[in-house]
């Protein structure tokens, strides 16, 4: 059910996977081409339909890095609003994912769970940033729409009917449902030394035992909130889904606490003129781990250059040793495992 | 109407194709099938393969790669068949206007029955071209 | 498996959740959601700062002419140009675009 | 029993099976879609669906398939009518097993990875429960004294508190013809998954649709022969009651658990399935029973 | 008349054989073992009018059947020798060589210790009854076609593989002796005549597997002859068990007549005639020589699992199951038979050649005709006697199909027949028909297995073992048998016309025979059982198996209604093949995910845009069911079950 193409050759044998080989380029559109042709203001809300889910990381991440090359100053009340959204759109993320993981098990009833509590969160999402699930509401130099006091209440009703739901429904199953812990547990191994070793980024790292978060750097308002990453160590499966649970739970109280948290004051300030001769890195932390923007200025309204690594890209060596020598009927629970997002690693 | 008229409008079947699109239209095609929207309630189901397919929901701009995988796709698929563009860039490329390995909307590949603006579409609205496309179906013959 | 049976079980002897769009529980749409663009042409100078922002390249003024092309087809309603408009002659509506079979330019004059 | 009685009975059965098959599958969507929190279709759209299909125009991968789909659906009715005609059940389940092979056959003649891989399972299946199906038989004729189905209308008392074990048997084939959860390996419902539903891949148009019609008649056959156990006797209500109440819960097992692998599923219905009716029968050729 | 027809069943194959050893000239030996085939086929269909009847030769014959069972024992001796001496010790031919001393030296002391009644006679010498007549219907029919069927065969064998000096001569000489022999071994009541033509029947199977000459046909025809040969130390120790018996007698008949109920030392000479039928039909764990045996031209394949050789064995066994109704050891035959028939089945399922795969098949329905002989009951037996029938058509066909396969693609193995469908139409449908002729209902093979079902669930407490394997054993049959035709099936839709298929007269005609035989049967099985089956049946002292009304076969426990189904065959398969034509517009290539290039080409666009060949496969679960992991456990059971065998022939339970 993987809604974007990505065309694994797989070599079976009867039914146990010899060779894969990833085909990508079906959704290759070169948006790193047109950042270049495009205004650099303009370029944010190209940079958020690199993909649909994660588009907010996506924007955040572009702003800041040209905030930081322009040496803006940011309003902190925007800083909190930007992580509200960015945990909003990880919710989101993730549990469009474990529907989506718990559809390739045949699980339909779970999927539809999963989907059905996620509808919450686009409606908060809605609610706060006109738009279900493009938010377009990050901008250089802070964000175009506020959450004021009456909306914030709104929110956390709507998150604690969410966390019912969840509780509810989802997470027992995820949690104790023997039929799909006899489908993720051992499968798609993914030891410590190999995470570190491929250059897993996200939950697969996470997964497989090592505690690193881009969310640790403390961009955005991280380092008011306060952040611990979340780790399993089994490296299987298995161990993403629960780290992706329990992502969902930790992005829910990261919400509540910005909310709590936030300033008063401006929600942007104007930023005039272009970005300066230079080159300025940045990275955050997607739903499916990190994603590094590389921006390159020249005085004009243009960037030089615009270069992204997205989560994916750094995730599919670790998924290309995990296939080899598992049943066909565990390839869409291993690649899935690793949430592709092909949107992402093709631009 | 024909008894065959009303299955054909009662019984439309999705393929759903993501040419090169940012997959908030595709994740909004899949939402449509969830419980708050159900279009299951109009005996749709998405069916994931051109041979049974009634309708083609194509999202994204195309690529010079994927152009000929649409154009496989839908010759695959038996008549009567609508197609869907889903989404802003699917009809005219949208923000992707000036990327540089895009076509530029699906209707230069293949005829298009209905378009849906949106980036990214509502449900709802993937819902109302449905029934719009049916609306063609009462026309056909042969 | 057991642990997904009072979910089910709930579900089944209750009201379904399903919003039955287009007949009946329809949700209204949020107060600030991005959808149809309204142009005001009386405001509208063809000052062309909408076009000149828009991403998308949906909106063509041609001063020559006195029109303003908007083609809703190729819009991804981030609202850039509502907020661009020195006349504020933009406006947003709170519903979506509508589908149709063929695509259709706006052509407004003032 | 009368010659006009039994060609009555054959055209009922051929006549009505498909409208309960249909039936019963447009419920069987409509209650999983309320488990799920959904309205879901309404419950005739089986029907619509069918009618659509044979309106399609064809489209074919070559003509094996075809004529083995035809072959399916032709079998499938056949067996309907033995039973209808109360014949030998072991028979029965031979034709049976001969639809199978057809349907199987019909995959595995387009030459596309997708329905090969679905022939396989679907045939992995077949290894699954056509042993237990067959053998479910033995510890029938055992207490009846014969394998024809007429044998059963006059042994005149209810099979199912002697046969309990055979028929807990029986509803695993159940749910691994119906492809259910956990046992939907070969195609799933919902056709996005790694064989995009497999066998019935390379059908279109009206071929499909006859495939589909088959499908109604075998899982009407498969609950009339789990109505047998009941059949006579005061509570020959139970013979229809049972078999609903048992596909009612599949839907349930269809909604709370996985798709697991074929290896698993041999191992299980071997072991659990073979065990099962090997204790029935050696249970009932001890006289325990 | 009587003597006549015996000399033309038994001796004119022989005679003719030894001309063909003669002839150069292709065609006159075509005309010789057409001829042959010819009054075989006319002398077997008069037996068949003439009923059943007891025949003794006058004494001079025992003499030369007891002079030529030495030569032949020599003749193993020496060329397991020579061997030896040739190419090194190996296990082959030093079991050879100690087998044939084993049977010869006991056999030897036996005899000439009673220097003073040689030769041992036995009244009458022949036997000839009903189900005699069927085994030669089937030698001389089935076995006759094969036989001509080689006639083209090893001419494009010869060719295929650059033979300089033609081989044909002996082959034929072997094939035709093979016939006679086969013919004799049925007839003879006498157990020096069986064991005589036993040996023979043994020469021949290891001549014509070493034909080609090739170190591995060498080994193979080695491992055939030591594996047999356990059965022929099985017949010498029960003729010597048997004249040693109170009976003392060496008449087959004297001995089935009297019974192990009634005198359980006979249960020894029983057990090891059962023994030695299970070495003839390769059951395991002695089923190697049978595979070994592939190496062999195809017609040979063909004449062993069909008519000969491997139907001697299962011959053997109905023959003497009324010698051992009511005894435990009938109830460990049925065991026995049912777990090889579970077995080879799923050993089958891993085999990517064809012919092994035939040949496990084989193995497996020999196993389930020797469950017949041990269930005992009259429907089993009848079932165990049609299946000979049926089995040694449809398997006769199969193998002749995968000859004439192998004669357009030169290969054994199933992958490479992918697609045969579009490319040989004619040639992969009847190959089809045949392999749905052994799997599917209303065809005669899938009757008596539902036969032997109904017979197996009504004998106790066992019944719940036999029947469990049986059952489990049909569903493994299912999966490699569907698995194959889908192979053959497996092709893309082709755009533009074809090649029409080469029309051979030789192997069409005798194919479309065969298939016909196998439908015609079928059908007809009502008559075959009245007209054959229930005399056999009677004269062995069984009750009545079957009752016969509508042309339905019906048991005292159930019924089966053939023709129907056949009908609803016709309809469903045969009438859609031929009328249903596919417009070219109609046609669409496979979904690939829409990755596919033009129709009929087997491809897919892949990495870089490259054209990539589109491959599929068979299923074999090599790692889980391949020989080699499932032999570490079938080889010890089977060396348990003969153990077993022993154990309740020497020690009988009450």
């Amino acid at each position: 059910m993987l809604p974007e193409p990505i065309h694994l050759k797989l070599e079976l044998e009867d039914e146990t996977v010899v060779g894969v080989t990833p085909i990508i380029g079906y959704i290759y559109r070169g948006i790193e081409k047109a950042g270049e042709l495009n205004p650099f203001r303009n370029n944010v809300f190209l940079v958020e339909r690199i993909c649909g889910i994660c588009s907010f990381t996506h924007a955040l991440c572009y702003c800041e890095a040209v905030e930081k090359l322009m040496q803006v100053e940011v309003p902190p009340r925007a800083r909190f609003i930007r992580l509200c959204w960015s945990e909003l759109s990880r919710i989101h993320s993730h549990l469009l994912w474990l529907g989506l993981f718990a559809d390739a098990m045949g699980f339909e009833s779970l999927f539809m769970q999963c989907w059905r509590a996620r509808e919450i969160i686009l409606d908060i999402s809605e609610m706060t940033a006109g738009h279900r699930i493009i938010q377009s509401t990050s901008i250089i130099g802070g964000i175009r729409r506020d959450i004021d006091k009456e909306m914030a209440k709104e929110v956390e009703h709507k998150l604690s009917d969410f966390k019912e739901l969840m509780d509810n429904t989802v997470s027992p199953t995820v949690y104790n449902d023997p039929t799909i812990k006899r489908r993720t547990v051992g499968k798609g191994m993914l030891s410590k030394e190999q995470a570190n070793l491929l250059g897993a980024v996200g939950p697969i790292l996470r997964g497989s035992g090592v505690p690193l978060d881009i969310r640790q750097t403390g961009y955005a308002a991280y380092k008011e909130t306060g952040f611990e990453p979340i780790v399993e160590s089994d490296g299987d499966c298995y161990a993403r889904t629960i780290v992706r649970l329990r992502e969902i739970y930790q992005s829910r109280e990261l919400i509540l606490k910005a909310l709590s948290l936030m300033p008063e004051g401006d929600i942007s300030v104007t930023v005039r003129g272009n970005p300066p001769e230079g080159e300025m890195i940045h990275r955050a932390e997607q739903p499916r781990g990190e994603v590094v923007y590389y921006i390159k200025g020249n005085g004009t309204r243009n960037l030089d250059r615009l270069r992204v690594r997205t989560p994916t890209f750094a995730n599919i060596p670790p998924l290309l040793t995990m296939l080899p020598g598992c049943e066909l009927a565990d390839v869409p629970v291993i690649t899935l495992s690793i949430d592709p997002c092909i949107a992402c690693t093709e631009r | 109407m024909s008894i065959l008229t009303k299955s054909r409008i009662k019984s439309p079947w999705l393929l759903h194709y993501d040419c090169g699109g940012c997959n908030g239209c595709d994740i909004e095609v899949l939402a449509a099938l969830t419980p708050i929207y159900d279009i299951e309630r109009f005996g749709i189901v998405n069916i994931g393969n051109p041979k049974h397919a009634d309708v083609l929901l194509v999202t994204g701009p195309v690529n010079h790669r994927n152009k000929r995988v649409l154009r496989n796709l839908y010759e695959q698929m038996p008549e009567p068949k609508l197609v869907i563009a889903v989404g802003t860039c699917a009809c005219t490329g949208g923000i992707f206007y000036n990327c540089p390995n895009t076509l530029g909307g699906i209707d230069k590949i293949i005829p298009v029955d209905v378009y849906i603006p949106g980036c990214a579409v509502r449900p709802e609205a993937i819902i109302d071209a449905v029934v719009i496309a049916l609306g063609k179906l009462k026309e056909y013959k042969g | 498996m057991p642990w997904m049976l009072p979910t089910i079980w709930k579900n089944l002897f209750s009201r379904p959740v399903t919003r039955r769009y287009p007949f009946k529980d329809i949700r209204e749409p949020f107060s600030g959601y991005r959808g149809k663009l309204h142009f005001d042409m009386e405001k509208c100078n063809l000052c062309s700062a909408c076009a000149q922002l828009c991403p998308s390249n949906a909106i063509v003024v041609d001063k020559e002419a006195k029109t303003l092309k908007y083609n809703p087809f190729a819009c991804i309603y981030c609202a850039t140009c509502v907020e661009a408009c020195p006349r504020k002659a933009i406006t947003m509506d709170t519903h979506y675009s509508p589908p149709a079979t063929v695509k259709s330019e706006e052509t407004c004059r003032p | 029993m009368s010659t006009g009685w039994l060609v009555g009975s054959v055209v009922i059965a051929v006549i009505v099976a498909p409208l309960i098959g249909g039936l019963l599958r447009g419920i069987d969507r409509k209650l999983t879609a309320h488990m799920q929190g959904r309205i879901g279709p309404p419950i005739i759209q089986n029907f619509y669906d069918l009618i659509k299909l044979f309106g399609k125009k064809p489209m074919v991968a070559g003509k094996p398939q075809l004529v083995f789909a035809w072959g399916y659906l032709f079998l499938i009715i056949t067996a309907v009518v033995f039973f209808a005609l109360r014949q030998d059940l072991l028979v029965v389940l031979f034709i049976l097993g001969f639809a199978g092979v057809c349907l199987v056959l019909g995959a595995l003649s387009v030459k596309s990875p997708y329905s090969q891989l679905g022939g396989h399972r679907e045939l992995l299946q077949m290894l699954a429960y056509e042993p237990i199906l067959l053998l479910a038989v033995i510890p029938i004729a055992l207490k009846t004294g014969g394998f024809p189905i007429t044998n059963i209308f006059e042994y005149g008392q209810p099979l199912l508190p002697n046969l309990w074990l055979t028929f807990i048997a029986l509803v695993i084939v159940l749910d691994i013809v119906m492809k259910k959860s956990p046992f939907d390996i070969s195609s799933s419902e919902h056709a996005h998954q790694e064989i995009v539903r497999g066998v019935l891949t390379e059908y279109s148009g009206p071929y499909l649709a006859i495939i589909e019609l088959a499908h109604w008649y075998e899982l009407v056959l498969l609950l009339a022969i789990l109505g047998l156990f009941w059949i006579v006797g005061s509570l020959w209500w139970l013979s229809i009651l049972t078999p609903l109440a048992i596909w009612f819960i599949l839907l349930i097992t269809d909604n709370i658990c996985t798709r697991l692998t074929w290896s698993w599923m041999v191992k299980f219905a071997w072991g659990v399935g073979i065990s099962l009716i090997a204790l029935n029968i050696l249970v009932v050729n001890l006289g325990w029973m | 008349m009587v003597a006549i027809l015996l000399a033309l069943a038994i001796g004119f194959p022989i005679l003719t054989g030894v001309i063909c050893l003669g002839i150069k000239n292709h065609k006159a030996r075509a005309g010789v073992v057409s001829l042959t085939t010819l009054v075989l086929i006319v002398t077997s269909i008069l037996f068949l009018r003439q009923g059943s009847f007891p025949y003794s030769p006058p004494p001079t014959w025992d003499w030369v059947i007891l002079v030529l069972d030495y030569v032949i024992l020599a003749y193993f001796l020496f060329v397991a020798i020579r061997d030896f001496i040739q190419r090194g010790m190996s296990r082959h031919n030093v079991l050879a060589i100690i087998l044939t001393l084993a049977s010869g030296i006991p056999l030897a002391v036996f005899e000439f210790s009673k220097a003073g009644y040689l030769p041992l006679e036995a009244e009458p010498t022949l036997y000839i009854d009903h189900l005699s007549i069927v085994m030669c219907l089937i030698i001389s029919i089935i076995g006759s076609l094969i036989c001509v069927y080689a006639i083209r065969y090893m001419k494009d064998h010869e060719e295929h593989l650059h033979v300089e000096k033609t081989n044909q001569p002996r082959f034929f000489f072997f094939m035709l002796i093979f016939l006679g022999a086969m013919n004799g071994l049925v007839f003879s009541n006498n157990l020096l005549w069986l064991a005589f033509f036993w040996e023979m029947t043994t020469l021949c199977c290891y001549a014509l597997i070493r034909h080609d000459e090739t170190p591995i046909a060498i080994t193979n025809a080695f491992r055939a002859l030591w594996m047999c040969l356990i059965g022929g130390v099985g017949f010498t120790l029960a003729i010597i068990f048997a004249w040693n018996s109170p009976l003392h007698t060496l008449s087959l008949m004297t001995i089935i007549e009297s019974g192990a109920v009634a005198c359980p030392v006979l249960l020894l000479p029983l057990a090891l005639l059962c023994l030695a039928g299970f070495t003839k039909s390769a059951q395991v764990p002695i089923q190697g020589w049978l595979l070994g045996a592939m190496v062999a031209p195809t017609p040979v394949s063909a004449l062993l699992h069909s008519s000969t050789m491997v139907n001697a064995g299962v011959y053997l066994l109905l023959r003497i199951a009324p010698g051992f109704q009511g005894t435990n050891l009938s109830t460990f035959v049925a065991v026995y038979g049912g777990t090889v028939f579970l077995v080879t089945s799923i050993l089958a399922i891993s085999q990517s050649e064809g012919k092994r795969v035939l040949a496990y098949s084989t193995i497996g329905n020999l196993g389930l005709i020797i469950l017949c002989a041990g269930i005992n009951t009259p429907l089993a037996i009848a079932c165990g006697i049609m299946l000979i029938i049926f089995h040694a058509i449809s398997k006769g066909l199969l193998f002749l199909c995968a000859g004439a396969i192998e004669s357009h693609i030169w290969s054994r193995n199933i992958e490479d027949m992918e697609g045969l469908a579009a490319r040989l139409p004619i040639l992969a449908g009847i190959t089809i028909a045949g392999m749905l002729s052994m799997l599917v209902a209303p065809f005669g093979v899938l009757i008596t297995k539902w036969g032997a079902m109904e017979a197996a669930s009504g004998i106790g407490v066992w019944s719940t073992l036999v029947v469990i394997l049986l059952m489990a054993g049909s569903g493994a049959t299912t999966v490699f048998w569907t698995k194959w035709a889908g192979r053959l099936l497996c092709h893309s839709p082709l755009p533009g016309p074809r090649k029409p298929e080469p029309i051979i007269p030789l192997y069409h005609g005798v194919l479309i025979l065969l298939i016909a035989c196998a439908v015609v049967f079928s059908i007809l099985i009502t008559p075959i059982y009245n007209g054959v089956v229930a005399p056999a049946l009677a004269e062995a002292g069984y009750g009545v198996a079957f009752t016969t009304g509508h042309w339905f076969l019906k048991s005292p426990i159930g019924i089966f209604a053939a023709w129907p189904i056949f009908v609803v065959v016709a309809l469903a398969l045969i009438i859609p093949s031929l009328r249903i034509r596919t417009k070219p517009e109609e046609s669409q290539a496979a979904y690939m995910c829409g990755e596919n290039v033009e129709m009929g080409a087997d491809e897919f666009v892949a990495v870089a845009d490259e054209r990539t060949p589109l491959k599929t496969g068979g299923f074999y679960v090599e790692t889980a069911l391949g020989e080699k992991n499932l032999n570490r456990f079938v080889i010890p059971i089977g060396i348990v079950f003969l153990i077993v065998l022993f154990a309740i022939s020497v020690f009988p339970l009450p």
